[in-house]
């Protein structure tokens, strides 16, 4: 294992009071336990969005916390989901007066871990789970995972937090955009945790994982190394299969990186991607490229389809200002 | 049994048991997981083992109580919920019981019960709970058959091994595991092995008194 | 080599028509020869800024053209500069009445192709250097490479013709800041490209390379691996040593990412820059931390410091428009 | 010395002797460089190639022309600006000068000063120089010494050779191979080996005539 770090067991912590310190203008972090939550509670009550997952997906969640998005979110070990009483400190600290929404990525930790926590909360909150990762079928055991499709969920509602809409209005715009919204991914290399030390998987040089969740992890198959236009075809197809959309219907576009995967291949993973819609006469309103939702150190990418209507395009047009993510402030 | 005053002995029991396994339970998190589970329970233990001048002032209820907040707010993931859910049922349920054989069935009962509530799982989908309903089942067939303290305790080690052992032929269900579908068959549950040999541990000690 | 790419030959092309779709409402992009411009010029004249250099830097240059920034990025193949009639063709389109202004990273390749361009080209124009990586000595043969510290130049001279200063003026900026700007990065591991078909050097598991250009060469010399603590230090005292900021000094503080390594890493490391400069009293007034000057999937990093006056703070802080830095807009 | 007629023929053989040697130049910028210098000169060629039709209808002067346009504006990188000023600069040169050896001895001599012009740099610098200089001479010289034909393309390719074979215990003070400081000793320069290269396809291709 070779990474810039000092002791395996101070890297979150490191790691965070850079952030913090980096982008002090936008969040403040506190310790024991640990959250970040947006520097400047907007003045009137509002929603507050508040999320949380394993470390190592950054941007994500921290990345996001700020106006018009998270007011707070509970980072955990890395690739481990963070704990109730994070999430709780984190809701008491920023709720006021509207209420609280969770929004979980749908894996076993986070689920409970934010159910154990809204169970203690002593105020009104909803939770939103988003489970947008098509590579698993819609009655997998356990629901779809939550992948990079909850950004997208995260800045749409938080918009329209921002501009008052209330705890049920946001739940149920959530749920709508997390129904709208589906991902696959597949992965080139596997990362290495640094308490492990080592490589989750061994990968051959000419296979890849064909969908894969995002810590980690191996996919639901190898498959032999192919051509970009061969990958991208096999994850848009599955999904454009799941949520069909139509010529005429509009969309948001979303190729995510891992970790480890230049920009110049994710860009050209999107072309591919977006040829295959605008073939089909679907039209691509907005589109996000880059490293968001990552799993450390992992070589490849995802791919994230929205549909859109115009209140969503309005408030994905809508301020933000986070680390990861600003526009119009 | 006798009064909290072992805890910090089986504690640290359990803490070498993980470490002397350390290899094989990463690598079985990571073959069907992500690798954290051992990293997950040691910090758990960690926290709990410098608790120990303070759970020795407790009674078993309080002390149980506080090992599964402990769990639940040092270790995260989904083993964190599932075993910090398992010490606060078992706390709350130690109220109402003495330390006898049933007592403690029941009181393992209530925290084997939590984990499926909280999991919404149960036995056969190669988790942690193939381990602990087993051992469940052994108790409760003790109290009815009256065993002797002996044989509980190496009815419980069997249990607890042919559990964990069945979850390598399983396909799981429950659990990152899952999303792997017949890939995860031919590994065994990092969960149910730990929790087979926490369990065998805290007999072996319990059988050494 | 494993890439998420279609042939060789055509990662380039088919990269940059994504980013060009992706960023249609900020950019155009023009084929034979390839460059990439605003989309909507400035309405009154404003001075011209024109960089390239190689492409396997993304988001460097074609991600900083925009409004408040470039109007104009030349990519090269893969760590090669572009050629002299991509340059003139840029400059000949996005000119508008008040002079070119070329920002040139100091590489042989880079400013010899520039230099062609500049003798070729029939209006005002003036030419900044960049040579900020202090891993050589300031007398080295061929001067300092530029590296990370050109997206500084690039936004502060930005913002300013943006705002209407002049040719002379903008050019005076543009070497205020770059001279007021050192960087220096390590690597811990090589980088492919493509065409190559495997890492340009080898290196072991306990050796990184110190030093480093953004090309995916080996460094100035190899080190052992080493804690980030010993690594950042090795990197702030050489920046330290160049540029001495003095107690009450304001700074920009950017830690830059080779392409590899996660953030969570590079917040590390920021956190241990920003410590060694805050002990001597220096004031951290901006930050930025990310991966903007890469070398394709190279892993490490670089720190960037700038000197910094009111001035050139207010110059940071103007509206931004672009792919991989936007603020104000 | 003919007429352009010749050109495809050499810019052919130019280009199989460079992916003969496909494996080691590569090797040699990524040692010391960044591993481009054959893709980009490959790349030249292959545009050069592609005007072939175009070349043989234009004299020499405008042949070497069209020639250093063409790679100027295809290869990019350091040797890009270089050969296509060497070879605009020849193309300048060749219009008032007859192909005799005095006349091929100013044009490549004006070729070469071009380079040292806008590389700032000079023999004893580790760069494709340490082989285009020492053949300048041997030219110099020939034409000094009145040399026949076939001593000349024997002179130049020994001189090519010994060039490019000096650049190998060099320290590089341009390109980027001066950034490596004493590393970069012990290995030949990339540039000078596809010039030399270069000029001993064409000694070969011209002796055959
Ligand atoms: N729903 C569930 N019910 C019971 N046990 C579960 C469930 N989900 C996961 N587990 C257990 O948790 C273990 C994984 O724990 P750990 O690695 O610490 O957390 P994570 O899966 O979040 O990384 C699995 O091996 C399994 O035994
Ligand atoms: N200033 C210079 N003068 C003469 N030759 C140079 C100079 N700089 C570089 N070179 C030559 O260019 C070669 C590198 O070419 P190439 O790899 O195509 O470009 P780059 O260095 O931009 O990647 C070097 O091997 C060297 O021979
Ligand atoms: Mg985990
Ligand atoms: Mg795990
Ligand atoms: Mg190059
Ligand atoms: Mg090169």
């Amino acid at each position: 294992m070779k990474k810039i770090i000092n002791h395996v067991d101070n890297v979150l912590d490191e790691s965070l009071n850079g952030f913090a310190k980096a982008h002090q203008d936008i969040v403040a972090l506190n310790q024991q336990p640990t959250f970040v939550r947006r520097l400047t509670a907007s003045s009137t009550p509002k929603v507050a969005l508040i999320s949380g997952g394993g470390a190592g997906h950054e941007p994500l969640h921290t990345g996001l916390v700020g106006k018009g998005m998270l007011d707070s979110a509970c980072p955990g070990q890395i690739f481990t989901s963070p704990t109730p009483d994070q999430m709780l400190a984190a809701a008491e600290s920023v709720e006021n007066g509207a209420g609280v929404l969770f929004i979980v990525k749908n894996y076993a930790g986070d689920v409970m871990n934010f159910e154990i926590a809204a169970e203690m909360l002593d105020c009104q909150h909803d939770t939103v789970l988003v489970k947008d990762d098509v590579s698993l079928p819609e009655n997998h055991s356990t629901g779809r995972r939550g992948v990079a499709g909850t950004l997208i969920v995260e800045k749409i509602v938080g918009a329209a937090a921002e501009q008052g809409q209330d705890l049920s209005q946001c739940k149920a715009l959530g749920d709508h955009v997390a129904k709208n919204t589906a991902s696959m991914g597949f992965a080139l290399s596997s990362c290495t945790v640094p308490a492990a030390g080592r490589p989750t998987f061994d990968i051959s040089d000419n296979e890849i994982e064909m969908g894969v969740g995002i810590h980690g992890e191996r996919g639901r198959e190898p498959m032999t190394m192919a051509s970009a236009e061969e990958l991208v075809q096999h994850i848009t197809a599955a999904i454009d299969k799941e949520l069909n959309p139509q010529s005429g219907q509009q969309i948001l576009l979303h190729v995510n990186g891992f970790g480890a995967t230049p920009l110049m291949e994710l860009y050209l993973v999107y072309d591919l991607a977006a040829k295959f819609w605008e073939d089909k006469g679907v039209e691509i309103k907005r589109s996000l490229v880059g490293n968001f939702t990552t799993s450390l150190d992992m070589a490849g990418c995802s791919v994230t389809l929205t549909l859109l209507d115009d209140e969503m395009i309005a408030l994905w047009d809508a301020p933000v200002n986070t680390a990861a993510l600003r526009w119009g402030c | 049994m006798t009064d909290t005053n072992i805890l910090p002995h089986l504690i640290q029991a359990i803490q070498s048991e993980m470490l002397n396994n350390e290899e094989e339970i990463s690598a079985l998190d990571r073959a069907i997981g992500d690798g954290d589970h051992l990293t997950n329970l040691l910090r758990g233990l960690d926290a709990v083992a410098k608790l120990n001048n303070e759970l020795i002032q407790l009674d078993w209820s309080a002390a149980l109580m506080k090992i599964g907040m402990t769990l639940m707010s040092t270790m995260g993931g989904a083993s964190g919920s599932l075993l910090g859910s398992m010490f606060v049922s078992m706390g709350k349920t130690a109220k109402d019981h003495q330390l006898d054989l049933a007592g403690v069935t029941a009181i393992y009962t209530a925290g084997v019960e939590s984990i499926k509530a909280r999991g919404k799982s149960d036995i056969g989908e190669k988790t942690m709970l193939d381990t602990l309903i087993p051992v469940m089942n052994t108790l409760q067939t003790a109290v009815l058959e009256s065993q002797d303290r002996s044989s509980v305790l190496k009815n419980i080690k069997t249990a607890a091994i042919d559990g964990m052992l069945s979850t390598k032929e399983m396909l799981a269900t429950k659990g990152r595991a899952s999303f792997l579908g017949e890939r995860a068959r031919g590994h065994i549950d990092a969960g149910a092995r730990t929790s087979q040999l926490i369990l065998c541990v805290i007999a072996d000690e319990l059988g050494k008194n």
